[in-house]
């Protein structure tokens, strides 16, 4: 463990406590403000993951936010399962959606999976928009939440925020240092490779498909658990995907920090430069393409150039005699 | 009866989907690029018509000539600025670059030209049509379908007979050998780009008249335009133009079926092509 | 050791791509614990043969057996079941350390915990003189060391049997020395190997037998240095004229 | 005798990585030149730098006396430098004739009578029966003569040509090499990148021979001895002939 | 230096706006932001109310025409920025969102410009009212209604075919219940709704064919420009004729009626607001036409339909703040809401006289966009049957076709 990666996990578990004992210190409105940025990050690094380290670029990850978001409502609103409870639960919604999913589109590459999984969310919204049952293109509000007294609101959703940093950002960093994350490189530099060398890269990428459905998912359920409101196109938004495009991309791909970094800059921007409309949107945009042209690995990877000291080292360095260190 | 009126509307709308669909084979299908800005060009040329309809006595054939040339100039500038930049195998970054620009473009063609909803004057056209029997054919999807028919046979036949097309599908298949070969791949890529975005000056013009377009309209159709050119299979432009009428006469069956159905019909088709033929119907075997 | 079953054996093995046929009707075997080396010119069909063998390739005709089991399966369980690699073409896990793309092939080759890889690892890094190279991208290794790795990988998984596929290439005669070495201590390990090679004086100092292809066939077989002496293989792969 | 093409301490590499530590290599008009080396010595880097595959300064390359290193390739092409790439490159799906047509139709101007589709079907006949085949549906013998015929109608001044017999029957490699000759007739400098020494010798006047990015041994090819070049070849003193 | 003294402010007053300034629904932001510029001259940052004399801070946010985007602004607004009051200005997908955070975090919120039985029913509003949230909005069965009067007066066979697309909008117009149906039908005409349609549909012809089959002398329901404008065309080109065709929302906006080209004539609406209404704004003592006037000279553009009610929401939001107990306090100024009585831009505004606890019903009127002088169409009013406050300005013509 680096210095840095000390500093840093005991600031991210430090991270992961206050965010789950916000309702002692933060002010409702800070509450929101960072079960939202939560949902950002975990969104992000789901997409990362699949980009970053399973070489599976997915325009589609909407589909899964969005069918947990619903069944999320569902439970809640229309079969009275307690909504912190029902957020839980409606991640194995995703997971089910994934597996089908992946079947179909596993032997496409590259742009074709994009499209595919694009395609495959639109499905999922026209079929929401088609289900009466959901309250079809009207959408449902959670009333159910007002049943709840503010500090029931406030608990239950900080606990569910920092379930979904642990599991997702907590969750990926424990994947990533262990002999799967080596496994996920090595698939993603070289495929044939790494099946030679024992790695299981079809099961291997079916599993980090379902793991980033099920995490976008828990993300969509809490999401939407704080917007109160629902409909087939806010649920399947493809504004999801951009999301996630623009953090990561703008943060640097393959690395959590560039995440968090990214997850922070959208975040913050989108709340200081928001009202000034279109003229933001443009600068919002054209950032993404300079990102594409001029610096590919992003502000992280910028900035590593410049000090190399990972918030959340995943490195193994070998230190000859002295033993090993990770 | 009702389902063949539904195959004929499928097809014209097919004709609609093919504009759409043969710059997106050209970029995507032969030159792998994944370009996301595709539906804002549209919106971009089809404003510029209009603007240009409503300040020159033009009609709608005078916009055509107009919006083709210009398409072209900024899809050579687009291909020089930004797309030679993000060209390889790696879809990602062209489609982060573009996802970037689309937004950019979005928004600045709504400082531009308001949020307004518009449309291009055909001056009744879009109104007209003949009847086969008790089957109503509308003269502009007609129009529409035969220039689809006429650029998919002139684009298909650009790629393969003349000295750019086959230094194009060089340049595609293997970009540092089409340089050992005497290719320049930037221009010939600029050039591609450029007959890309003129074809949408057709499906602008077309849109515009047929329709209406808005600012924030672009991405709408994009998805047809993937959806057409990998089903009919990536690098066949014909393939393209069959993808765009397997999608019309999806979703026009399936309106008929129920209003509410046809466009996921579309989808589902897509995907069904998608797990039978991974490389489209006219996509030759790896 | 002529009695011992041998570790890999194949009958009537083909392999066409299309039109191309790339392999015919070949049959040969491999005792345990030997170093057999292939020969053959260029597009004689030496590295698919270890494609189909690793199962990188797959739909053959003919049969493969590996300690008289048919070898089936995709590459990453026959790698668990006992067999190494290296390719031709170096396939580096760019992204990783040299270090860590031991440890990949270590955990996921012998399924063992990622911990416990890391003894035997850095042994196989000294071994392989790559420890200096120990914590640098391997993106960014030389094609010397770049070889070395896939040595390195292919030993880390722990294989019984070693498919070498031209690592001798570029090297000089100290270094050259120096592998025929490590492949000596390999085999007195107990580890078969299979070694493709054009560099002939490698090869010639360490294995017991040759085998030598030509157009997807088997041309001879045998004691070096009768093969080498050998009038089609003369003609065929040094090029003399008879 | 001037030089046709000459490189003069020419650096290049991948990136990071160096493969070629200062080369000093010349050719003739009409000339053929054989460069030999193990694998990854650097002759395939040599032959991509000389075409501006790689970026090189400028004053490392001259062709008719004038600097033109780090020239894009397709402007190579068209001063009459063609290549026949390692691996041979064709265009997948495009046909024979196809592949060869990209080549005529960016070519360098033709000197004297040059090279056209026709003449390339001379010279390999089989290409005529096969022209309207898929390139990825030849064999390996035959991909190896359209990626020649394709440099070739590029109406090269100088053809460099990387291991051609790579994959190839020796039958067909017979062949090509009885072609080199007649291509050579007409003016055109070649060189030629061989494993084979044997064979390397036997086409070319002179050889260079490459061991990790430097010049080992250089020389006429029938006058220098078999040990010279083992030697050279793989850094070695006894090595098996 | 210069003797101005300005009264002691008591505080100052926080005011949350959202409006959709970018995406599709950017039509109806375009009179917000046009509106807020005037108010704030006007205010000049100070607001005189029962109180005192308060500062007064106008936040105004883009709701980007994205549900969730609403939410997010509306909740950063009550939660972090404090706002006393809160204004999703118009659009189904900006209010429901927003006033859902609102009723939630316990922040009064008004809102207009979306028929209000989409702004309770999809909210769960139905049995059960909410505490903070107030709507004014004509209802859907006024609209219904003048819709039916608008057919009446023309001679047909009675016989509807209707258009609605799949989202909150259409869902609610297309309802069997409440919606377009029930009156129609109730009416006596015969009605034919061949399936809601996803918004953004490129063929109509499925529909027309119905229609046809039907022999529909009128379309009715909901639909968007685009949609309308294919569906348009295409029953042109099928030779499709309906007398009559009035949906909500499309023919909004002149733009959208120009989009039409020369089909746009005859085109018959649900009217908003015109500046041929009488009432006088209780802000600036304007009345209609003055503030259309205003927009023109502004914008050198033809007024829309939503300037009004764009005008209408501060009057409201100001007079309660006005009448507010403690400005600065939410619940005072809920209950001032609550109160309001205030005759507007759009007509009367009365909480407690509406049809469901938290709506006041604004009147509305039958329209039909003819060719115009100063600007290509115009919109006249000409169907009072649901509000006879003011007389039509002329008859309802029959489309014409071209042949
Ligand atoms: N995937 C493939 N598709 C088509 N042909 C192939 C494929 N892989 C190999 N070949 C062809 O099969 C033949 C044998 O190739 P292989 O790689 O086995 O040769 P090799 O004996 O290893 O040669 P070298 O000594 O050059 O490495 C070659 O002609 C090659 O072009
Ligand atoms: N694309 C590349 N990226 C990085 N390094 C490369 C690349 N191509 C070649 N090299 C390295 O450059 C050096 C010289 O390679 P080169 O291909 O020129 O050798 P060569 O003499 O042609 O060998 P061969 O006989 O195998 O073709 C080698 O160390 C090789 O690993
Ligand atoms: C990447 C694309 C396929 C879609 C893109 N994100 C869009 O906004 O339209
Ligand atoms: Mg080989
Ligand atoms: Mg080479």
């Amino acid at each position: 463990m680096t210095a840095s990666g000390v500093v840093a996990l005991g600031t991210g578990a430090a991270a992961v406590a206050a965010v789950c004992l916000m309702p002692l210190w933060a002010s409702q409105g800070m509450i929101r403000d960072v079960v939202t940025l939560c949902c950002y990050i975990a969104v992000a690094q789901m997409w990362n993951l699949l980009a970053g380290f399973a070489g599976l670029v997915s325009v589609g990850q909407q589909a899964f936010v969005g069918v947990a978001a619903y069944a999320m409502f569902v439970l809640a609103q229309t079969f009275g399962v307690n909504p912190f409870v029902a957020a839980g639960m409606s991640v194995i919604v995703p997971i089910i959606l994934a597996i089908p999913t992946y079947g179909l589109l596993h032997r496409l590459q590259g742009a074709y999976f994009a499209i595919g999984t694009w395609v495959v969310a639109e499905v999922m919204r026209l079929l929401a928009t088609n289900l009466s049952f959901i309250n079809g293109g009207a959408g449902m509000s959670l009333r159910v939440m007002t049943q709840y007294s503010a500090d029931e609101r406030a608990v239950g959703i900080s606990i569910l925020a920092a379930l979904l940093l642990l599991t997702t950002v907590g969750g990926s960093y424990l994947l990533l240092r262990s002999r799967y994350g080596l496994a996920l490189t090595a698939m993603r530099d070289n495929p044939v490779a790494a099946a030679s060398q024992g790695v299981d890269v079809a099961r291997l990428r079916f599993l980090v498909f379902v793991a980033a459905a099920a995490g976008s998912g828990l993300a969509g359920a809490v999401y939407f658990m704080a917007q109160l409101r629902i409909t087939p196109p806010s649920a399947f938004d493809i504004n999801w995907a951009n999301l996630a495009i623009f953090i990561v991309m703008v943060g640097g791909i393959g690395s959590i920090e560039g995440v968090l970094i990214g997850s922070l800059i959208y975040f913050f921007a989108d709340r200081w430069f928001g009202e000034y409309g279109s003229s933001y949107l443009i600068v919002l945009g054209l950032l993404t393409l300079c990102s594409a042209l001029f610096f590919r690995e992003g502000l992280w990877g910028l900035l590593r150039r410049a000090v190399d000291a990972p918030w959340f080292p995943t490195r193994r360095i070998l230190v000859p005699k002295e033993g090993h260190r990770q | 009866m009702l389902w063949l009126d539904g195959l004929v509307q499928g097809v014209l709308l097919g004709g609609l989907y093919a504009q759409y669909a043969l710059g997106m084979a050209l970029m995507f299908g032969v030159m792998k690029i994944i370009n996301v800005t595709h539906g804002d060009l549209v919106i971009l040329l089809a404003l510029v018509g209009i603007s240009l309809a409503g300040s020159f006595p033009l009609g709608p054939w005078g916009v055509l000539v107009l919006l083709v040339p210009i398409g072209a100039a900024v899809g050579w500038l687009l291909q020089r600025g930004v797309l030679n930049r993000v060209v390889g195998d790696d879809p990602l970054p062209s489609l982060i670059a573009t996802f970037g620009l689309s937004v950019a473009l979005q928004n600045a063609i709504l400082e531009i030209w308001s949020a307004d909803t518009r449309s291009l004057s055909g001056g009744g056209i879009e109104q007209a049509s003949v009847a086969l029997g008790p089957i109503f054919v509308g003269v502009l999807p007609l129009i529409v379908l035969a220039c689809a028919t006429l650029l998919t046979g002139g684009l298909d036949a650009m790629l393969r007979f003349t000295r750019f097309g086959r230094a194009l599908r060089a340049a595609s298949s293997d970009v540092e050998a089409a340089a050992m070969t005497g290719v320049n791949p930037k221009a010939v890529y600029a050039m591609a780009t450029a007959i890309a975005v003129g074809i949408l000056g057709f499906a602008a013009t077309f849109q515009a008249m047929r329709a209406t377009v808005a600012p924030a309209d672009g991405p709408y159709q994009l998805i047809y335009a993937f959806e057409a050119v990998i089903i009919g299979g990536l690098g066949s432009i014909w393939g393209a133009f069959v993808g765009a009428m397997v999608l019309g006469v999806s979703q026009a069956i399936g309106f008929r079926i129920s209003p509410g159905f046809g466009i996921l019909a579309g989808h589902l088709v897509f995907l069904a092509v998608l797990a039978i033929r991974p490389n489209g119907i006219m996509g030759r075997a790896q | 050791m002529t009695d011992m079953k041998p570790i890999l054996t194949a009958q009537g093995l083909g392999k066409s791509f299309g039109a191309v046929r790339v392999l015919h009707d070949l049959e040969f075997s491999v005792r345990p614990g030997e170093v057999l080396g292939i020969l053959g010119p260029n597009g004689a069909g030496k590295t698919t043969l270890f494609n189909l063998i690793s199962g990188d390739i797959r739909d053959h005709h003919g049969e493969l057996t590996f300690e008289g089991k048919p070898l089936t399966g995709p590459p990453n369980r026959r790698c668990k079941a006992g067999i190494g690699r290296t390719y031709q073409v170096p396939r580096p896990y760019s992204g990783m350390t040299t270090f860590e793309n031991l440890v990949v092939a270590a955990t996921f080759g012998s399924g063992r915990r990622e911990v416990d890889c890391y003894e035997s690892c850095s042994a196989i890094l000294d071994e392989c003189e790559l420890m200096a190279r120990a914590n640098t991208m391997a993106g960014t290794l030389t094609l010397l060391d770049r070889k070395r790795l896939e040595l390195a990988r292919a030993l880390a998984v722990g294989p019984r049997l070693l498919l070498l596929d031209e690592i001798a290439g570029g090297l000089t005669d100290d270094e050259g020395h120096a592998l025929v070495e490590l492949i000596r201590r390999i085999r007195s390990r107990g580890v078969t190997v299979v070694w493709i090679e054009h560099v002939l004086h490698a090869l010639m100092a360490v294995a017991d037998r040759l085998l030598v292809l030509n157009f997807g066939e088997k041309i001879a077989e045998g004691v070096p240095s009768e093969v080498i002496e050998d009038e089609e293989v003369q003609r065929v792969y040094m090029g003399v004229e008879a | 005798m001037s030089a046709l093409l000459s490189t003069h301490g020419l650096v290049a590499g991948y990136g990071d990585m160096r493969a070629l530590h200062g080369i000093d290599f010349e050719i003739a008009a009409g000339e053929t030149v054989a460069l030999i080396g193990a694998n990854g010595a650097g002759k395939s880097t040599l032959l991509r730098s000389i075409l501006g595959l790689l970026p090189v300064a400028k004053e490392m390359v001259r062709l008719d006396g004038t600097e033109v290193g780090g020239t894009p390739p397709h402007r190579m092409v068209r001063k009459g430098v063609a290549i026949v790439p390692e691996g041979r490159r064709l265009f997948s799906g495009m046909t024979v004739e196809e592949n060869l047509r990209v080549a005529a139709e960016n070519a360098a101007e033709p000197r004297g009578e040059g090279w056209s589709i026709r003449r390339v079907y001379d010279l390999f006949p089989i290409l005529r029966e096969k022209r309207a085949a898929f390139s990825e549906d030849l064999s390996g013998g035959q991909q190896q003569m359209v990626s020649i015929g394709r440099a070739l109608l590029a109406q090269p001044r100088l053809l460099l040509c990387d291991e051609i017999s790579l994959g190839l029957a020796p039958r067909v490699v017979r062949e090509i090499y009885a072609a080199l000759p007649e291509i050579s007739r007409s003016g055109t400098a070649i060189v030629v990148v061989e494993q084979d020494v044997g064979l390397a010798q036997r086409a070319s006047s002179r050889l260079y021979c490459l061991l990790e990015g430097r010049v080992t041994l250089e020389g006429r090819s029938a006058e220098v001895p078999r040990e010279a070049i083992s030697a050279a070849y793989f850094g070695a003193k006894n090595a098996v002939a | 230096a210069p003797a101005v003294v300005r009264a002691q402010s008591a505080g100052t007053i926080k005011v949350g706006l959202i409006t959709p300034k970018t995406g599709p629904l950017a039509p109806f932001g375009e009179t917000d932001d046009f509106t807020l510029e005037r108010v704030r001259e006007r205010l000049g940052g100070r607001l005189e109310t029962q109180a005192g004399v308060y500062d007064i801070e106008i936040l105004m946010r883009d709701g980007q025409s994205d549900p969730n985007r609403s939410a997010e602004v509306a909740a950063d607004l009550i939660l972090n920025e404090e706002v006393h009051l809160l204004m999703p200005a118009s659009t189904t997908d900006t209010i429901n969102p927003a006033a859902d955070q609102a009723e939630l975090f316990g922040c009064p919120c008004v809102s207009t410009g979306a028929p209000w039985q989409a702004t309770v029913f999809p909210r769960g509003g139905d049995g059960q009212p909410f505490n903070w949230t107030y709507h004014f909005f004509w209802g859907l069965d006024e609209a219904l209604n003048t819709f039916v009067g608008l057919w009446e007066q023309l001679e047909t066979n009675r016989k509807v075919g209707m258009l609605f697309p799949q989202n909150a909008d259409g869902e609610t117009w297309g309802n069997r219940n409440y919606g377009l149906p029930a009156p129609t039908k109730e009416a006596g005409f015969e009605i034919n709704v061949p399936g809601f349609f996803q918004p953004r549909t490129n063929d109509f012809s499925a529909q027309i064919s119905a229609f046809k089959q039907f022999d529909a002398d009128i379309v009715g329901g909901i639909t968007y420009v685009d949609d309308l404008t294919t569906f348009v065309n295409q029953s042109a080109q099928q030779g499709f004729h309906p007398k009559a065709i009035t949906v909500a929302a499309a023919l909004l906006f002149p733009s959208g009626i120009e989009a039409l080209g020369k089909l746009g004539d005859g085109m018959s609406s649900e009217v908003w607001w015109t500046p041929a209404f009488p009432f006088k704004s209780s802000l600036t003592g304007e009345v209609s036409r003055d503030v259309a006037d205003a927009w023109e000279a502004e914008t050198g553009r033809q007024w829309t339909q939503p300037l009004g009610y764009s005008h209408a929401i501060w009057e409201v939001a100001l007079d309660a703040l006005k009448r507010s107990q403690d400005p600065l306090d939410r619940a005072a100024n809920r209950d001032a809401l609550k109160a309001t009585d205030l005759s507007t831009l759009v007509g009367p505004v009365n909480f407690s006289s509406g049809p469901h606890p938290n709506v006041s019903t604004t009147p509305i009127f039958g329209g039909q966009w003819v060719k115009g002088e100063k600007w290509p169409f115009e919109l006249k009013i000409v169907d009072n049957s649901v509000n006879p406050l003011f007389e039509p300005e002329q008859r309802l013509k029959p489309l014409t076709w071209p042949s």
